[in-house]
């Protein structure tokens, strides 16, 4: 299996908005496009956005409405003319989304990225990829890509309720979707869905969602011997580790410095066996509400 | 805006032996150790590199979460987390002397005698300086030495009989009398003052009713703090003979004149990396245009000249 | 967010003996004396109000200009410009009276005995309480009351002796152990603490290089120094038994909150009422909205209740 | 003759911008829908705005970019259907004036006013009318007021170079002219112009500018026996008598207490004789920087 690496062309630079669409309950995609050279990024990685004009030198005393990047991963990547198109799913839970979701097209977002480990391919395995609420994102883009490369993958989608799913687009057959509510697909978990997957699947499981259900999927597969990598979320001040504020639990490190990974160096894609699941639940783990 | 490049000014600046090419460093904290992506950062740029804090043992630092944004701030609690002084000197410090800057090692301890084991250890590998953080308010005891003039003096009184460098101490915004802790450090042979750490804060997530910050309080960064920060350094910088190097709140080359003016030697920038990496090689620019409009040939003239109403007014 | 409107809530806190009908104050100083366009200011639903600060003598204040605005925050140096307790109490008092809250009226002094002799003029007529403010960084000596436990003591003593009314002591956050100088006036009989004035802060016009305001330093207030107000709230409410009112970067209901979370029980709100004069009712109306949310019915028993994490790991 | 009064009527409420386009360099003319009750307004009041969006409760720690309102000059009221239309002129000096300038049609701005004081109005004077740089805004309420009553006046208009200018439109008509550099009409400041004037005027001076400008004209009447009301600026904190922000050092009060003035209260609209000019200029009066 591939290990994830970092990706190694981390810039900042200003995006402009191709499109900024409701695409389901409190879910929106923002279509951003970026030079050609942009990257190289792959599935897993995040980019760290801000609709903050830039800090121009002789603006006195402007701080802008949020200090801080925003950080959100790849929904998607591609090429557009000698243009490098990437695309967020987010959903708007605070000050900056609600912030992205008033950019209209031709708007610029400062984006820097992309960052952090990606999800590993194993070619030989047949994966299956397990998104819950806007958790969905990055597994949007590694499916795809795993499609692209005619990798063998089922992917997993669960909701609250039927309105919250995003399309799926040509990743919706053999998808499996749940909603708890019942109101649509499978009623319950994407635990219970995990259960009627492929047999010959499950050797991979990648996942990213609310803390619960990454806890959940983290088990569920420990229990049967498959690997699982989780996409995790803490707060994150700079997202390219100059700041040590995006720790989680760790376990299995060698000696105290090792207590807590750095979810955007280490991060945001780690194996599930390195987080100290039962400690970061104590603690409240950041992820925030879904709901507005 | 004058539309020529303004590479003429004299830009460099002493901090007592410590000659820089710039006046604009790192904060400690917010940069890393110093080498995360030097594309990125423009690290080259700085005229110095100022280290993350490190003390004498590793330090998981603090569970999460550990920041909170505020309006123009950030409120912070990693209380430290470093691989130790060991691992550092052997591993990381020699990568950073490639970087171009000259590196400033910034120093934590939960007793005097930490700070003077660590400057002993690091007088035998190559740095141009130790800053002594006795003002991080994220650790236990972390704010006591630099919250009265003794604890204060005892800290630097142990370091300075190790080594022969030039030693900074950064001090505490949270106490009645600054001047009076920077007096402390400069009479036990401080060669110079970093003025500020953050501000005691606290935010509370209102849904969960608990603290956002498991430890309950943090420190205040960010341009919120800017004239709270400006202020402790005008003070110090008037009262005190020794450099003072400025820290808190600044994002621009405007932001960091009105430190220079104020008396500082130098500036950090810390919280503006998290949005911009590059943040300090922008200031450094900035600084060239805004000092070269203004006529100013050499920063060394321009520092402290502050010009104070002709009566102060009650 | 529930669509009801919820009247049903009980706002209604005691401080001692002064009850109210809600938290929500103004904060000195940024109501004027509390009558200006009561239309506009929608006094009438405020919990109580708090004049601007009044002094022995009238008080010209500073020369401009007075104010600057910094990231989140504002920088004052009013330098308590007002016209004097006798003609305050004798004309403006009794106005005061008729617009619904009770009336506290902010004291300030340059000696003790200026104080206690406002105490005495102020027993002879009507109003609900006095706020001293001892922590002014506008004004000569004006912070020196609120940085020594021992000078805090002295004021509230003197006026303690004066007036049986309830007396609330404002304190500076510009101080190591703001917990000291509060005990030390509740031993002397204070009735409950305000925490905070503003942070001595400063800001340079990079232009004419020269200071913003002409007395150099000046207090500043607004959203950026909401997180330490917050803290030195939480940490005056946690160690002593008094009532304390929050004040420090309140703009909503939300933050509000935070301060009665931390132990506050009561609050002001200040620079937030210089973009919306109103602010204060809204603050009323949202705590309604958002305690109904929360199945709070009445606010006494909110206050205080912030879970605090089961261990404070280092 | 009438003395100056406040309008007693203050509210804030959110205006639609109208238009927002440059009128001259540096120099932009916003035109604000407001409710038809809105007011009364006279000549010399202001509007104290913000672009900011509304302190919603539940927005986390959001300051918004500019803490506090800025104070600009009715240039005009008038009523287009049940609405009230009012105009400022502004300069692009700073922080707020910089996201003004960037606010489309449609867009809003919270509007607090109408406050302060107002320009007289002596029915039996010929009265001169002098605007230099921006603070041509008041005067262009007052001229077109005066105007509308058949009141005789005369308006005196100094930029430094002729691009300043703002178009006076109907009011041009007898307008004298002056551009520091000689550009356009006559060279020199107003003052030049002034001693222009046609004999017949002046026994009222109404003036809004540079604080030199104001000082010289307040000099000018004084010398001549006319009485001359000013408009001032100082940094406004709440615009409505809150603060204290709006000091400036006053003549001829009784006693310690009325050292100063507030702008927001007493004024904009003050007569010169009540402003100690010697002591505000020295201490730099606030008045910024017409450029950029
Ligand atoms: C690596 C990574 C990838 C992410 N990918 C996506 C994505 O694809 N789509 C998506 O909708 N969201 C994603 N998120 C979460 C997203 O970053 C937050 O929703 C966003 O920062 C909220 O910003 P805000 O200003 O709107 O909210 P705020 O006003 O800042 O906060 C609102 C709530 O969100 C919490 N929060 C704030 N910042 C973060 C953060 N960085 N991580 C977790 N919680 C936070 C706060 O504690 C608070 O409860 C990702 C987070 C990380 C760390
Ligand atoms: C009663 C009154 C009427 C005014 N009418 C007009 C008008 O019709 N047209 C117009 O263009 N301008 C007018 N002004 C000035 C206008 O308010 C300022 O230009 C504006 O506040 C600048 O805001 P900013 O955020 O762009 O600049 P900032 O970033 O706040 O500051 C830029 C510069 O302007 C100065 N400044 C800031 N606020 C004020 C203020 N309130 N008064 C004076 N100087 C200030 C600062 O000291 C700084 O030098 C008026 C001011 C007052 C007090
Ligand atoms: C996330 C973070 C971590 C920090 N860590 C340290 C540290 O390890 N040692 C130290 O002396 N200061 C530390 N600081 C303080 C900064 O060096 C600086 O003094 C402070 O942030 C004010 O500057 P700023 O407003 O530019 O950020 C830290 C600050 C932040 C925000
Ligand atoms: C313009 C201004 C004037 C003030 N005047 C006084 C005063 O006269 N007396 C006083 O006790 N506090 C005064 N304060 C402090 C406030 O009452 C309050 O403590 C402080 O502003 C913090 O609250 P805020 O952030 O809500 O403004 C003043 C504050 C401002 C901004
Ligand atoms: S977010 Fe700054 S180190 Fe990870
Ligand atoms: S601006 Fe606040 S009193 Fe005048």
């Amino acid at each position: 299996m591939i290990e994830t690496g970092q990706g190694d062309h981390i810039t900042t630079c200003r995006a402009e908005i191709l499109g900024n669409r409701q695409v389901a309950r409190n879910l929106f995609r923002l279509r951003l496009a970026l030079p050609s050279d942009w990257g190289p990024a792959e599935p897993g990685q995040f980019v760290n956005v801000t609709p903050e004009p830039a800090w121009e030198e002789n603006v006195p005393g402007d701080a802008g409405g949020s200090l801080l990047r925003r950080p959100f991963s790849l929904a998607g990547v591609g090429h557009e003319g000698n243009r490098t198109v990437i695309e967020i799913l987010y959903a708007v839970v605070g000050k900056v989304t609600r912030q992205m979701q008033r950019l209209p097209p031709r708007a610029h977002l400062d984006v820097l990225g992309p960052a952090g480990t990606v999800f590993p391919i194993d070619p030989g395995a047949h994966s299956l990829l397990v998104g819950g609420g806007r958790g969905i994102a990055p597994l949007l883009y590694l499916a795809a890509e795993q499609r692209r490369r005619k990798l063998p993958f089922t992917l997993v989608y669960g909701v609250r309720t039927a309105e919250e799913w995003a399309p799926l687009g040509p990743l919706a057959r053999g998808a499996l979707l749940t909603a708890e509510d019942g109101s649509g697909g499978l009623r319950g978990t994407v635990i219970d869905a995990l259960e009627q997957a492929p047999a010959e699947s499950g050797a991979a499981v990648m996942a990213c969602g609310p803390h619960g259900m990454l806890h959940a999927v983290a088990k569920w597969a420990h229990e049967r011997g498959h690997t699982c990598w989780v996409s995790v979320e803490e707060v994150f001040g700079c997202g390219v580790a100059l700041c040590g504020g995006c720790a989680i639990p760790a376990r299995g490190g060698d000696g105290e410095y090792d207590r807590y990974l750095w979810a955007c160096r280490d991060g945001p894609v780690v194996r599930s066996e390195r987080i100290d699941w039962e400690a970061w639940r104590q603690l409240g783990a950041a992820t925030p509400p879904a709901g507005p | 805006m004058s539309g020529h490049t303004a590479r003429e000014v004299d830009l460099s600046v002493d901090l007592g032996s410590l000659e820089l090419s710039n006046p604009v460093m790192s904060a400690s904290g917010t940069f890393g150790y110093g080498d995360e992506d030097p594309e990125l950062t423009q690290v080259r740029a700085l005229g110095a590199l100022v280290t993350k804090t490190v003390t004498l043992n590793p330090r998981a630092g603090n569970p999460p979460p550990r920041l909170c944004e505020t309006p123009a701030g950030l409120l912070n609690s990693i209380g430290l987390q470093n691989v130790g002084i060991q691992t550092f000197a052997r591993e990381i410090l020699p990568r950073l002397q490639d970087l171009g800057p000259p590196v400033i090692v910034s120093v934590g301890g939960s007793t005097a005698d930490d700070y003077a084991r660590c400057a002993e250890i690091l007088d035998r590998v190559e740095c141009a300086a130790l800053e002594l953080n006795i003002s991080c308010p994220n650790v236990a005891s972390g704010l006591e030495f630099s919250r009265s003039p003794a604890e204060a003096a005892k800290v630097v009184r142990g370091v300075r009989r190790r080594t022969k460098r030039p030693i900074f101490a950064k001090l505490s915004p949270n106490v009645t009398d600054i001047v009076a802790v920077g007096r402390a450090c400069v009479e036990e042979g401080a060669d110079g003052l970093v003025a500020v750490n953050t501000f005691l804060g606290m935010a509370v997530d209102v849904e969960r009713e608990q603290p956002v910050l498991p430890r309950v309080v943090g420190g205040l960064s960010g341009p919120a703090i800017r004239p709270l920060a400006l202020c402790r350094v005008w003070e110090l910088a008037r009262c005190l003979p020794c450099p003072v190097i400025g820290v808190g709140g600044i994002v621009t080359a405007r932001d960091a004149l009105e430190f220079l003016l104020a008396g500082a030697r130098a500036v950090q920038i810390g919280t503006a990396n998290f949005r911009e990496p590059a943040r300090g090689a922008k200031v450094v620019a900035g600084l060239r245009t805004l000092l070269d409009e203004k006529g100013v040939n050499r920063l060394r003239d321009f520092v402290g000249r502050l010009r104070l109403p002709p009566t102060e007014v009650s």
